[in-house]
């Protein structure tokens, strides 16, 4: 029986949500479920109102839903949040010695003295372990499975811990099992099979690794740091060397003095640290050197909401840098397309020698998702240096060539010397003021763009072959549309979904191609502008409808767009 | 150093004429030949302003990048190609105004490279504007009264900062700045040469004269290894102004955490495709 | 008889080409003539090849022409360079002692011992009063006129050195007037007339300064320098403060926090220092603080031409900042239009609490024109903020009001404490981490477009009532425009021109109004990409044919516009 | 001081359970009211971190800018109302790291407010990588072979730049931060007041205990005037690390040098549309 069921913990910061949300998580994939889990927390350490969303479903799941069908509510506040959006038969699971919960039809509650059974344990930090056995018993996993991952994932704490962990699991799953055995969960069963679990963060990161990243550079930004942590974490292990920079302007031109000596570099960063690298995004286009710049957006304008979601910085992106310069943009919609899209962008930097962005929020990073495999194979990494020995002297750093592309050396190769210039540039990189010159390299730099339209995937479909309405997404809100779609079709509704991950060079002809003679065309976007609806008109000349907005700071979800989209729907 | 340098690029110098820009010009191809390194060995990084543009005028590896940027970009360039000699040649402007917070975090991070700037005490390329090292009472046309900022002593902050070498030269005194770039490149670590470099367009205060006047070479009775000695000499400004090694101090530079010498540069390093299915593996 | 003559005085940097350019200019603008001047230099400051062209019309003039009438030559190169682009009857002015002028049919030669003049009349530095004296006696200009500049203008300099170039002068006049006394020159006589002689940079300055500026901070920047010069100037006089920030950052930031203090506040930069705003100026749109932008575009990207002009930078100024917020953005075409510009700039920052930017170029500030004169009363400073007393409390700085424009104070009014944040805030400005508070923020700010939409002129039109044929320029391709489009009404074509100073928010209506069912639209800009082209279409939804551009650093004048107009107009 | 602070504003604040921010905040609000200063009359600059959301807990006017750009906002608030006393409390972050360049010419120009800094020695809200002034060693998730760059000493560069005032303090010592922040907002010129504030939830090296086993009041017989003195003295840390006024240096404020206290301020002057008229008559 298909099953689709959602599992909200909540909590203040520092209580350990993360953590009981991470056990759990981790032993679900390996029993074969598709999971979507979602974050969502405050801007500060301690304290607040913060919950994760696991989404647990015998299919793949792609966004998250409002609604849930188990809460487990580690203080009063979360009660009070959460209770509203249960849809019964729910249950409630808390700590019977602190929460109160009003019982309610529909609503059946498990109150778990958690602290108490922790203390019993040995520590009132082992409450976490508590909190799980009894989710593992409510869920009627196997107990052993939760033994086993305190046993191998919590390797850095003491035997004493560990112990300490798995005795406060098992009180947890048998008082839960001996008081609430009668409690029925609509989570269904799946065949058995190890899936792995991955976050938006986790994939780039993984994605630049395999795209032969040497180099990384950032200044500390949410949401964009869990990247720049993954790499460094690696970074001895692959021979790359990371550094957190003084602030974003040196991150960005050191990625650039790196890239342009030859290492494939990247920086991560958000809105405010993206501003900051406007200039030297100025500088890899003037002085055509290679470099990945992700940029995980969060709501703005300047500080706005740290923590929270939003797709506002497209048009930036698009524009960034002061001059005229070629740039790919893409944005991809799920964990699984970042990892290949990450691979991509590095070796396009270093093809065409332009700046390369990833646009990515902090729903698409902090968001997780089950996937069978990745395969570091099918986006393979590929060098597009000149090989050495081949290099035609005299070597001209900016030669102009027919597509552009100017060959790439790095510094004394074949005993070559060479200079890369901010300037309006001859050939070989000396200043000029000449009038004709000017003119030539702006020519050469967008005659890149020709072979640069043609890379990568154009925009994908799902959905109805000729639907009438088509809604579109970029970037992060790919599952939820993907699901709306499926919604939809469901209801007999003839609809389909248009995708893009590569937003720039845009894709006009294959976009015109998908679009026209459409009724209805509406794009889902989490910013007030519209941004990539106005970017989709303004390329293909095609009309769409009203757009389907979300502002607020969090992700969409079908709920919210099939509201949005039957309100105007008359 | 008649004799024809390796290093030397003929091609016009887009400098006034007098100007000191040259002599540092000709200090630092004497000082890369006499080390005896090739033009393909050597990178020269600038930001943006009269100074900078000495990458244009060497035969040698060149980054003109941002103004205020050269820092930064010399670091991303050093770790790549921890082979490559690294030298920065840019002006009190660059450095110190626009890129003053590299300056400070680039000495913390102690990358081999040597900085040589041309501080004129002026912003030169844009006419004429006090730069932070302009002295006090300077008038400009955007200081009409004059400037009343305190100076920017460069070389205080560099021996505080703990620089593994600090120095201090004048353009015209050729040989001896061949001598102070040479020193700073063979030591380990962050160099810092200050070179007193008059802009005969706009500084109409420090003079050829003015600074003939008054600087005086640091004798071998001075110990440049003692921080709170060099920190007192280092603030000498006025009638008097030292030139010569003011502060050494040996330690680990940025690059002894990660490399060592006889290491593969990061630039001709190789994934392993395996080892990213390791991480892949992680996630199951 | 109608008349329009062009002066090109020509050498290197250092020669004191600006210093002949200057006495000459005045000196024709007080005797009547219409002028057009404009500065083509290298970024350097010793030798190069520089050159000023001067046109001189009995009606005004708008824009450059390359083809001189007279060549004052400094150096030998500028006789070579300039060689070609002479319209017999022409002269060439030279040091005959030092510089070589080949003979040609319909070139006159004015060969004249300049140093030497200047030596005889105590020193070399004479030499360019000697030059002026050629020019006043070649042009039938009155000797008096020139010494009375002289000894007016030169006023710091020392009797002595007055009366050196005074002399200097008479005798550059009288070697003239003997030798060459047979010269016809054909720039025309004019009622006398006092006009003023103003530049791009000036009119900016002082409009500023007219609209209320308090506050200017700035790093220097060409072109962007000579407005912030001339503030400084100005400061004491007018109760300013005028600060050189140690980067563009803190000259941005430094603007914000006197703006939320309440004190008019602008900033002047170009290119790469408006990049390194990109975060303060999304920090003015998050907290709603009035701020000028003034960004003097030169060719980029990067570094690119220091000296050199372009209008390349109106995507950015349209998109930067990272999240959203309403932005106004005009770029006066003419320096007479750029004075009252900044007069409202200033008025409708603090109107709306929004950054304002006035988009120049080095062709906008370094050209003189003359006028008539300038209107200090036609658009009047006028404050916006709340009166003392009138402070309803409690005082909310973010008030959601219908307008979107919250009532604004300074601190401590009316003994009131309010706080100015980056954050998603409440309306008293306080963090808020709220869904709807977020939403709600977002709303009220972009309420304002529906306010700023309707101020300031929208679209300019001149020529043919319903011509077939539109050319569209914005900028300073004005004057250019301008002259082509009364060019080829001279030649009976059915063209007419827009003219876009205010470019944000778009005049959308009125730009359809005036465009639609027009046979050709052709945007005339400086740059690659064909921007103000791009959005004029996505925002009208009508099509335009292929735009003329020009992106090798020169202006536009009317020669280029029609040649690339007839070549595609087949 | 117990009784009511006319500063104090009732709200919650999104602070750790013991953070050190607290007592910061408490030694503001009351050197502030000892001052006898009102709400309306002080304005609160800040950048962006945990420190930095202070000015939201204070009853006071208050600048959250941008993280690292609180100095150049509180110069232009400042200059643009050189009546209202400012402050600027922000992290060690953003004010020597992002913010290092301006920390840098704010000294030097000398504008007249007051800077505090929370230095916890740890970037607080982007949860714990090193910062600036980070002692050598420290893991961290972005440091994972510990910190390597030598830790940025914000008192021996306030010396050296000859701040009008530079003071150290510790959190927990409420009673000795106040009197601290008090003289700092006292004497003219900038002042900079570092106080060492443990961070409960990242650094989990420099702790209440670390700190209160370190700190020693100067006394008495310390002479914060003198420069070398000071200089030496602003380097001490480690077993020892002295806490009080290090620094004193008497010299003028920028704003000394355009407008007396009486002056109008800035905010209240108006153009004289006739003076304008004079500018462009300079034109014919
Ligand atoms: C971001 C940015 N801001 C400003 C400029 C303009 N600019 C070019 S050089 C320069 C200052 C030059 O002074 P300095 O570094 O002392 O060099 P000098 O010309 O005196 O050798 C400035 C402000 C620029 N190119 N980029
Ligand atoms: C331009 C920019 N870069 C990065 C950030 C992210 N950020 C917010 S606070 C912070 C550092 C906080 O450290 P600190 O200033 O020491 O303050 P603390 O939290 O420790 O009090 C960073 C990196 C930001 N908001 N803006
Ligand atoms: S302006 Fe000054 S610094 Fe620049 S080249 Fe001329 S003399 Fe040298
Ligand atoms: S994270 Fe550290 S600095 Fe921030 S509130 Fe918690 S204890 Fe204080
Ligand atoms: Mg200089
Ligand atoms: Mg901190």
């Amino acid at each position: 029986m298909p099953f689709d069921f959602n599992i909200t913990i909540a909590g203040s910061a520092g209580q350990g949500l993360q953590t009981i949300a991470g056990i759990l998580t981790k032993v679900l994939a390996r029993n074969g479920y598709h999971l979507f889990t979602s974050q969502d927390y405050m801007s500060r350490i301690r304290g607040g109102h913060n919950f994760t969303n696991i989404r647990v479903s015998d299919k793949p799941v792609y966004a998250p839903t409002v609604s849930s069908q188990l809460l487990v509510a580690l203080d009063q506040e979360s009660v009070e949040v959460h209770y509203q959006s249960l849809t019964g038969p729910a249950i409630i699971v808390h700590d019977s010695d602190t929460i109160k919960v009003i019982k309610a039809r529909n609503i059946q509650v498990v109150a778990v003295p958690l602290a108490k059974l922790s203390n019993e344990s040995g520590s009132p930090v082992y409450i976490n372990s508590v909190a799980a056995g009894v989710l593992f018993s409510l869920l009627r996993l196997d107990l052993k499975d939760l033994v086993g991952f305190l046993e191998t994932r919590f390797e850095e704490k003491s035997p004493e811990q560990i112990k300490g962990n798995i005795n406060a699991a098992t009180k947890g799953f048998t008082y839960t099992s001996e008081n609430y055995q009668n409690i029925k969960t609509t989570i269904g069963t799946v065949r058995k099979k190890n899936r792995m679990l991955i976050n938006g963060a986790e994939s780039i990161a993984i994605g630049m690794i395999a795209g032969g990243v040497r180099f990384i550079s950032a200044y500390p930004m949410s949401p964009s740091t869990g990247i720049f942590i993954y790499i460094t974490g690696k970074a001895k292990k692959f021979g790359i060397i990371s550094e957190q920079a003084e602030d974003e302007i040196a991150a960005c031109n050191m990625a650039l003095g790196a890239g342009a000596a030859g290492a494939r570099s990247a920086v991560t960063t958000s809105g405010g640290g993206l501003s900051l690298m406007c200039e030297g995004i100025s500088l890899a286009g003037a002085a055509e050197i290679p470099v990945v710049i992700a940029n995980m957006q969060r709501p703005g304008p300047a500080t706005g909401s740290p923590t929270r979601t939003a797709q506002e910085d497209l048009d930036l992106v698009l524009n960034i840098g002061h001059g005229e310069f070629p740039r790919f943009v893409f944005a991809p919609g799920t964990a699984e397309e970042a990892f290949y899209t990450s691979i991509h962008a590095m070796n396009l930097a270093e093809k065409y020698q332009v700046p390369v962005f990833i646009l990515g929020d902090q729903h698409l990073v902090d968001s997780s998702i089950t996937l069978d495999k990745l395969n570091p194979n099918k986006v393979k990494y590929k060098s597009y240096m000149v090989k050495s020995g081949n290099l035609k002297k005299p070597y001209l750093r900016y030669k102009n060539t027919k597509s552009g592309v100017s060959p790439l050396a790095y510094y004394g190769q074949d005993k070559v010397t060479f200079i890369v210039d901010s300037h309006v540039h001859t050939e070989d990189g000396h200043i000029s003021e000449d009038m004709v010159v000017a003119e030539k390299l702006t020519e050469k730099r967008f005659r890149k763009i020709n072979d640069m339209k043609k890379e990568f995937y154009g925009p994908q479909y799902y959905g109805l072959q000729n639907a009438k309405t088509v809604l579109v997404s970029w970037g992060s809100t790919y599952g939820a549309v993907r699901e709306t779609i499926d919604y939809l079709l469901e209801k007999k509704k003839s609809v389909a979904m248009i995708h893009y991950n590569k937003i720039w060079p845009f894709p006009v002809e294959e976009s015109i191609r998908l679009l026209k003679s459409r009724k209805d065309i509406r794009v889902v976007e989490n910013n007030y502008q519209a941004q990539f609806n106005r970017l989709l008109k303004r390329e293909t000349r095609i009309d769409t409808g009203e757009p389907i907005l979300r502002y607020d700071g969090r992700p969409f979800d079908v709920r919210f767009i099939v509201k949005k989209f039957e309100k105007r729907q008359k | 150093m008649t004799k024809e340098n390796h290093f030397h690029y003929s091609v016009e110098r887009a400098w006034c004429p007098g100007c000191g820009d040259y002599s540092i010009l000709s200090s630092v191809e004497n000082a890369l030949a006499n080390l005896k390194k090739k033009p393909h060995e050597v990178l020269m990084v600038s930001g943006i302003g009269q100074a900078a543009k000495l990458p244009h005028y060497i035969k040698a590896n060149g980054f003109d990048g941002l103004h205020g940027r050269a820092l930064p970009a010399a670091f991303g360039a050093k770790v790549a190609n921890h082979k490559l000699m690294v030298l920065v040649t840019s002006g009190d402007g660059d450095i110190y105004g626009e890129g003053g917070n590299h300056f400070i975090h680039a000495i913390r991070r102690n990358i081999d490279i040597t900085l040589i700037v041309h501080n004129n005490q002026i912003y030169g390329l844009t006419k004429g504007q006090a730069s932070p090292t302009s002295d006090l009472g300077m008038v400009t046309k955007t200081q009409p009264d004059g400037v009343f900022t305190i100076p920017f002593n460069p070389l205080e902050m560099a021996v505080t900062l703990d620089a593994a070498f600090v120095a201090r030269s004048f353009s015209k005194d050729m040989a001896f700045t061949t001598k102070l770039i040479e020193e700073g490149i063979r030591t380990p670590g962050f160099s810092l040469i200050d070179v007193l470099q008059p802009c005969v367009s706009f500084n109409h205060v420090n003079t050829y004269k003015w600074y003939s006047d008054r600087v005086y070479q640091l004798d071998n009775s001075y110990d440049p290894t003692d921080k709170s000695k060099a920190y007192k000499k280092s603030s000498e400004w006025g009638d008097k102004i030292p030139i010569g090694v003011i502060f050494k101090n040996s330690r680990k530079t940025y690059l002894d955490n990660f490399i060592k010498h006889k290491d593969l540069p990061l630039i001709k390093r190789k994934t392993n495709i395996k080892e990213v299915d390791s991480l892949i593996n992680e996630l199951y």
